[in-house]
């Protein structure tokens, strides 16, 4: 078992779900309840990480985060370091890259808010704020479980994205989908299956536990 | 019924190694123009490759770039003997145009970046599985640099991803096959310098016919040993197997 | 718009308050409780007025206020249809409100729970003192609870005023259908006879007696309607004194018993049309033989008769 | 471009769907109306998938349907063709790789029909075909292309999988993912750049589509 | 089970039609129409049995007899509650049933829409001829439509009967309550008159006089109950003989006028807890000067007076 390696690639869906999700929960309210005239727009957007080929999503975020744009230099100069070839890259690739897994299930469940819950917490005194965090976060819950769950299972499986803007690099990019790519290159059967085994459970495990959640609101709500 | 558009004419696929990408397609389609029938070739890593075959993939001829590859399948008797060299690597120091590293064949340019911390990222294949990585560590374990590289490293999937991330911006060179570096696409692009052979293990390549290689395909094999085939190599900076560098 | 001395919309003064500043109490027509909270969760959301230690026990009285004591622990979906509109009236009572806004809030509830609403919703309206309002489609409702009603139709205000007024003079044909008269028709003024105080209303082919009416002049086009009660049956057991008034003859064309009284409609000879509707008490209809297909008369008071524009 | 490289991946993209489809719709009917008592292990196996680096997932099926396995020792005696590194062998892979794009929306979409609208066509005397074709098809209408949209553009960017069970074999078993990534490779930047583009705008245009269609029902409902 | 001679349902035989042998029309709570038919396609769509040339005019005629003739066209969410209401009845019928049902098929339209459907209904009922069940919680429905009532609560058969019969004569006091009846109370059977034919009912301080029932004996505790129409005031204005007949004083503790008549509760004097609901024309309580807080009395009528078992 490659620890370093699992272990970045627990901090890269840390993070992920941490930057994600408040990101995603923002955008899934919006289109939510105050659907913009670019709604359709704004969500074939969002899905297109579902169906370029990673490797070329990679491939472009790696030009386009690279020294020679004035977004990669902006960042150089901002932090001193390159984006290409570092966690901060992989971090942001893997945002995007998840995107949808989190908007989406966020997207539904904020969408089954009856209006009138929203407006009842109004008219009883409480504060956008507080309608927010005191009555759509909790009926929303299962939903946010689910893009949680999903972009941190999705991101430790995620191999080709980082693949190329990672550069494998021990303890910074080399994840543990790329370090069991690696066993399997170097013909090393055994190390692969344990790690590829320790993924499946974990994913088995995690998404099993999505869908026992998400059933039991269905059946409270049917 | 088969589910699968028709196949072109049953050419036999080639499967070569990654280093191989642009010496191999101009051999191929001399051999066409000489009156060869058609091929397909396909690039990749010769590990996945060796896997594949392990797997019963349809490849006729395999070109390694380890012959251990080759070795290692013959063993199990899946090809139809343990093959012939057909050229032997080497490689290069590469670095984009931009980049502030001056390039020289004892690697002085290199250490005095280093020493300068002017190297920040610098591109090889992983030498945990791609022949061409372990010849660029050998290298720099021989100039001493490893140790001093090791953090700046990263590392590509194949020697190809290696020469991407070599010559983009965000690294500031790397070790390539030689082969890639003399490829026009990256000539362009980056600058680059042979390394000294002795510096690393031989990167011995391998052929090899598969048990059921066909007419097409045996012929090719033999164009490959021929001399239009053995200039191009060379023209490619490989060194041939009787040669001197 | 005003509510209590605030005004809470003035696009001149530029005042428009936020609903949360509003001191309004809404109950939904759905209730629009929060799922996730219990029934005290859901009031003690309300209280955000109050210091978080009184909240409690402020949601406790409003709980036995609407006699849900013992159920502060339940979630909507554990309570009754009844239960939760009581729950969403205490939930809109907790902020304290200048007005009160209730949302069709027994349409979901059955008849005799409705019923119990009813009569707690009037005691809560003594007990509280502030101004309500209900919107319901059920009129029996409205006639019960208001003080004042308002008939709404696509929109438009049709009539205000008190639910007696409205019920037993609506201001046209429109509102008389909208608030269940069945009895509502088309005639012309005849003539008026103003010594005896009366005038004569054309209905087809015959023609009634109705109170003078200082709003229409003869030969005007006229609807005019009378409630159920203004329709008295002419008994063949014992004929008696007012079956002069306004006579109309006609064959029974449905008799539908329902405990102590029935409902009859009875087709108006000489216009095949016209049907009039009225209640007899159910043992005087069986002394007479009321059936469907049987001829009877009945008498339309004069006073009953209630002319409206046409 | 590569134009049999585009034309194989879009047969594959066909033919996947065209497997794909029926068998989501008859998973996704069973887990809407009938539900199994293991309805969550299976969604969760379904949804594995998903979170799989899509090359270990390759791998392990190329082991799986290689000549070594059982399985792959029987379709090669009832075919005549080993399964691996051919046309049917990526059919394969592919289809279990979007088996959650295809089951996902095809559930929603059936889950959200009404029950007492089967009820309704049975008692009105519709054969369990009929209330099939006639009512809940027509229904599930959005759903069903949602799976079909998804299912098409994410086979046309599959990249891992068809790596590792295709072999790459131009003509057989080079997609157009494949095809651009061997661009990137050979630094033919024009040629990735164009198939790329080619592909982005295939692909926005279809989830632009199925989501306008989707927003277009959404609201009739809403 | 059996319907019009064929069984549905019998596990002896083995005997178990599926839902499309059944031949019943079902109207749904929520008419279940399929929302990507128009009203035409919804009732084709039942048609299964015709050849399909016939199917368009059949589901025309059926159209035409719910009255719905030019909205052939219209998709469900298109069609207003009733008109919806009216496309589910046609697609029942269509299937030619043995059997209808009608799950609280009013429940979802307003009070006057509700009316003409019942007119509607009973005068279907005539034209098709099949048997029809029809679920509802409303129980003036009921008593309006049915032929027979069953009183369902919490899963168990309470009663059985005529509308009148149950609501007349409840067979206890849960039924007496759910079918909107308030005045039910316990007493217990103190004496029998059988020489004047009457029982005397203690009831609290008070004793009544019963009409004699063969049921119970002396000493028996009764639930019983008195309709509101079986409750005289005692009017101030004009005294009269009827005073004399089971007097009950109080005060009044609620006046609810609504149109003609006005609903009066009183609280019962010496047991607070007891009161007596009743109506009276809304004159009546005018000239007597009714309003809470009033003492008045009243006569329960011991005709009206009717004995249940406790
Ligand atoms: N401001 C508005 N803008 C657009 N549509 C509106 C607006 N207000 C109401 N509607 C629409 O008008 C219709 C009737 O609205 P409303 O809920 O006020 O009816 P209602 O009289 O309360 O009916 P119900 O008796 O069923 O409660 C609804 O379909 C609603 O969406
Ligand atoms: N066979 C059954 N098994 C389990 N639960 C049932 C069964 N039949 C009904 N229920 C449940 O019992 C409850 C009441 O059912 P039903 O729909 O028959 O009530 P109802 O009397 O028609 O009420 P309403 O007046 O609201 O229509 C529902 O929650 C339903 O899910
Ligand atoms: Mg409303
Ligand atoms: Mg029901």
């Amino acid at each position: 078992m490659d620890w370093p390696a699992l272990s970045l690639s627990l901090h890269l869906a840390l993070w992920t779900c941490a930057i994600l999700i408040p990101m995603g929960v923002v955008i899934a309210r919006t289109l939510a309840f105050r659907p913009p005239r670019a709604k359709g727009l704004i969500e074939a957007l969002i899905a297109l990480p579902l169906v370029l080929p990673p490797t070329v999503l990679g491939y472009y975020l790696m030009v386009l985060m690279g020294n020679a744009t004035p977004f990669g230099q902006a960042w150089a100069a901002l932090t001193g370091r390159s984006l290409v070839f570092t966690f901060e890259g992989l971090l942001i690739a893997s945002v995007l890259f998840n995107l949808p897994f989190a908007v989406q299930p966020l997207q539904r469940a904020f969408d089954a808010i009856p209006p009138n819950l929203r407006e009842a917490a109004w008219v009883g005194g409480m504060s956008a704020w507080t309608t927010f965090c005191r009555v759509e976060l909790p009926i929303a819950w299962p939903g946010l479980l689910s893009a949680l769950v999903l972009t941190f299972a999705h991101t430790l499986g995620e191999f080709g994205v980082v693949l190329m803007v990672g550069g494998s690099i021990p303890g910074e990019t080399k994840t543990i989908a790329i370090a069991i790519y690696d066993r399997v290159q170097a013909f090393d059967d055994a190390a692969a299956g344990i790690m590829s085994m320790f993924l499946l459970l974990f994913s088995f495990l995690t998404i099993g536990l999505v869908y026992a959640l998400g059933g039991r609101v269905a059946r409270r709500r049917g | 019924a088969s589910a699968a558009p028709a196949r072109a004419a049953d050419a036999p696929v080639v499967a070569a190694a990654s280093d191989l990408k642009f010496a191999l397609e101009e051999i191929a389609a001399r051999f066409r123009a000489e009156g060869g029938r058609d091929l397909r070739l396909t690039f990749g890593s010769s590990g996945n490759f060796a896997r594949q075959i392990e797997q019963g993939a349809p490849f006729e001829i395999f070109l390694s770039a380890d012959e251990e590859y080759v070795f290692r399948l013959a063993d199990k008797g899946l090809m139809s003997d343990r093959g012939q060299l057909y050229a032997i690597g080497r490689i290069a120091l590469v670095a984009s145009h931009g980049s502030p590293l001056a390039l020289d064949a004892g690697l002085a340019g290199l250490r005095d970046a280093l020493a300068h911390d002017r190297i920040k990222r610098f591109a090889i294949a992983n030498p945990e599985h791609a022949p061409y990585g372990r010849a660029a560590e050998q290298a720099l374990r021989h100039a001493g640099l490893w140790d001093r590289l090791r953090p700046t490293l990263v590392l590509g999937e194949n020697v190809s991803q290696a020469a991407q991330f070599a010559t983009s911006s965000s690294a500031q060179g790397g070790i390539v096959a030689y082969s890639l570096a003399l490829a026009p696409a990256v000539s362009q692009v980056a600058r680059h310098v042979l390394l000294p052979a002795e510096w690393h293990l031989p990167l011995n390549q391998r052929m090899a016919l598969a048990k059921n290689a066909g007419a097409t395909a045996k012929a090719f094999y033999a164009y490959l040993g021929g001399k239009p085939a053995r200039d191009i190599f060379i023209r490619y900076g490989f060194t041939l197997p009787g040669e001197s560098s | 718009m005003e509510c209590d001395g605030v005004a809470w919309f003035d696009s001149a003064a530029g005042v428009r308050l936020s609903p949360q500043e509003r001191r309004v109490g809404f109950v939904f027509q759905d209730y629009a409780l929060f799922p996730h909270m219990t029934a005290l969760g859901n009031i003690v959301s309300a209280l955000g007025h109050l210091p978080s230690r009184a909240r409690a026990a402020r949601a406790r009285d409003l709980l036995a206020m609407v006699h849900l004591e013992g159920l502060e622990g339940r979630r909507p979906d554990d309570l009754s249809g009844g239960q939760r509109q009581r729950v969403a009236l205490a939930r809109a009572l907790a902020r304290d409100p200048a007005v009160l806004l209730l949302d069709e809030p027994f349409s979901a509830v059955d008849q005799v729970t409705r019923g119990k609403l009813h009569r707690e919703l009037a005691q809560l309206r003594r007990a509280v003192r502030v101004p309500i309002v209900l919107v319901t489609h059920d009129l029996e409702e409205a006639g019960r609870l208001a003080d004042r009603m308002t008939i709404l139709h696509q929109g438009r205000t049709l009539q205000t005023g008190r639910p007696f007024d409205i019920l037993a003079r609506p201001d046209n044909a429109l509102v008389a259908r909208l608030v269940g008269q069945r009895n509502v028709f088309e005639g012309e003024i005849a003539a008026h006879s103003a010594e005896r105080g009366v005038m004569l209303l054309r209905w087809g082919p015959i023609t009634l007696e109705v109170r003078d009416d200082p709003r229409f002049a003869a030969g005007d086009r006229v609807a005019w309607m009378v409630p159920a009660a203004g329709i008295i049956l002419h008994r063949r057991d014992r004929p008696s004194r007012g079956e002069h008034e306004n006579p109309v003859h006609g064959v029974v064309e449905e008799y539908v018993p329902l405990g102590d009284t029935a409902q009859v409609a009875m087709r108006v000879d000489g216009d095949a049309d016209t049907v009039l509707a009225f209640a007899v008490s159910t043992h005087v209809a069986g002394r007479n033989g009321i059936k469907p297909g049987v001829a009877i008369a009945v008498s339309l008071l004069a006073e009953a008769i209630h002319l409206m524009a046409a």
